[in-house]
């Protein structure tokens, strides 16, 4: 599924997930406004239904929801509650800010790139072919350019048995239920886990799964993750408050 | 060509570029006319006084890493009548913003333009490829596809390279109206967090 | 463009000679600058001196088909150095194993070099072509186009002939294997493609 594909109804914006995030930046709504625990359900359901992942797609869902989240939460957050988190609400005016500003400095960036085209139309550039006296390639001007072993290790490869069968093409079914318990099984048995250490050995869609089933504890406060910068290691931390997690599920399956 | 006065070299450099069919590199020309830098330097001081704008229908211009003749805008509608060329379309607002990331930040992957815009980009991305302004770049370690810019956007945008596009900074605002935004999403915060 | 002067209109004319890749005929010319015959007449004989030969490294040409603007022979060997140079960009993985299977089992057939390779080749076949690599060599008695490598090839290779080739059997994984190599080949082949 596309991620602009997926339609949302709530009670302060309908209309495709696509442009949530967008109006937010753009100021048209307060993210305050905007119940995201909806959002990831109505994402996990959908693709439930769907049953295929397209990885792409789910990548750019996940970046954009847990923006989202992210912000939102530090917005929300009362500091005297959660002292050792020290996010406050400045914390996160700064961080919506931040997302703000660099927002705006690309599409300003946008707008004068468009200025510039316009003003390099009018230089036009030549596209007629080669004289055919320059078309043929002349041998006197070659010079050595490729190792000559090149042929013989690539001759080597052909000649050598196929390796064991590559069945990495076969996609694995991952069931997000199966997911949910191998976190949670993990989680009981450890406070902190990382991301990269205890999944990065599995295939793509296993791990795109797993994180959809840590979006879900989150959801359920069954657990927390973190990520201290872009394609930095994520670090899962299981909230003590197990009973909290049970009224959740309950909630949902009730 | 050793031999060859400026004025000779300068005259072979400007074939050389009206045969070329992109930009030139200083180093190739170099290579083809057989001068030392400092005499091609000073043949491409010649002939960019010569092509100095307004004195003839062709300027010289450093572009896309190398040098390329291009027409006199005083042509420009002659030359669309003549070779019935379209104007190249504007970019639309979603596109100039994708392109200035991918631009600025390249390679860069499809998410990682969503999360600064806000927005998915597919339909922009693609566009973008399809005008040749933007092109695959490999895949990051998740397997996104990255993107980066094309000498033909180098062209079209008459920059001689990438560190040729404007200071990225200069587009951010003043301190003032930082803090103006700043204080109007505290505002917003606090009465939300009050019961 | 009428009240534009002489000398403006004779670098709107270079500038539309300069994008045309055929020569242009007068008729044409007038109508796209928008001007009179008269006029027009006037501008090419003020661009004729300005490119008259010697002056430039682009000189006005009147052809059959009409005006054209041409390169100056003072060019002509740094051009052939600049373009008519064989493009020699890295060979990927597919282009290295159909040119060593070109290069060692010549001549051979597409159709052996997809059983070998396990994989339709065509597009590996075709660049290897275009880049003057191999070439065709006739036909198979089934009718399959059947290949060979080229003087070329000796050339970016470093090789003053066939027969200084790298030995195969240095790169052999077994090399005790007494069949004839094409058919050793043909045989790893059809493993590949096995399900």
């Amino acid at each position: 599924m596309r991620t602009a594909d997926l339609e949302l109804d709530l009670d302060v914006f309908a209309g495709p997930f696509d442009l949530l995030l967008a109006i937010v930046l753009r100021e048209e709504i307060s993210l305050l406004e905007v119940e995201l625990g909806d959002v990831v359900v109505a994402y996990v359901e959908h693709l439930e239904e769907e049953g295929e992942l397209d990885l792409e797609a789910a990548t750019e869902f996940l970046v954009l929801v847990a923006a989202l989240l992210e912000l939102k939460s530090r917005l929300m957050l009362p500091t005297e509650e959660e002292p050792e988190l020290d996010l406050g609400p400045e914390e996160a005016a700064d961080e919506l800010l931040a997302r703000m500003l660099e927002y705006r400095r690309y599409r300003d960036a946008g707008a004068e790139l468009s200025r510039r085209l316009e003003r390099e139309a009018p230089y036009l550039h030549r596209a007629a072919p080669l004289p055919a006296e320059l078309r043929r390639v002349s041998i006197e001007a070659a010079r050595q350019a490729y190792d000559p072993d090149r042929l013989g290790v690539a001759l080597g490869d052909l000649l050598s048995a196929p390796p064991t069968l590559d069945t990495s093409h076969i996609r694995p079914t991952v069931s997000l239920e199966r997911r949910l318990e191998v976190v949670r099984a993990l989680l009981q048995r450890a406070s902190r886990i990382d991301f990269d250490e205890q999944f990065g050995s599995e295939d793509r869609l296993t791990q795109a799964v797993t994180i959809f089933a840590l979006l879900e504890l989150h959801k359920k406060g069954e657990a927390t993750w973190s990520q201290r910068s872009n394609f930095g290691p994520i670090e899962v931390s299981g909230q003590r408050t197990a009973t909290g997690g049970q009224t959740a599920k309950a909630r949902r399956e009730s | 060509m050793s031999d060859g006065s400026a004025a000779e070299l300068a005259r072979t450099v400007e074939a050389l570029l009206f045969l070329a069919p992109d930009p030139v590199p200083t180093g190739e020309l170099i290579e083809a006319c057989e001068v030392s830098e400092v005499q091609l330097r000073n043949a491409l001081d010649l002939l960019a006084e010569e092509l100095a704008p307004g004195r003839r229908g062709i300027v010289l211009r450093e572009v896309a890493g190398g040098w390329a003749l291009a027409t006199d805008p005083v042509a420009e509608a002659a030359a669309r009548r003549l070779l019935a060329r379209p104007k190249t379309p504007p970019l639309t607002a979603a596109q100039a913003e994708t392109l200035a990331i991918v631009a600025y930040l390249q390679p860069v992957s499809r998410p990682e333009i969503a999360r600064i815009r806000g927005v998915s980009s597919e339909s922009a991305v693609q566009t973008l490829g399809e005008r040749g302004l933007i092109e695959e770049a490999g895949r990051s370690r998740f397997g996104a596809v990255i993107y980066r810019t094309t000498a033909l956007f180098e062209r079209l945008f008459g920059l001689s390279g990438l560190e040729d596009l404007p200071d990225a900074s200069k587009f951010d605002p003043t301190p003032e109206d930082a803090a103006d935004l700043r204080e109007r999403l505290l505002r917003a915060g606090e009465q939300r967090a009050a019961p």
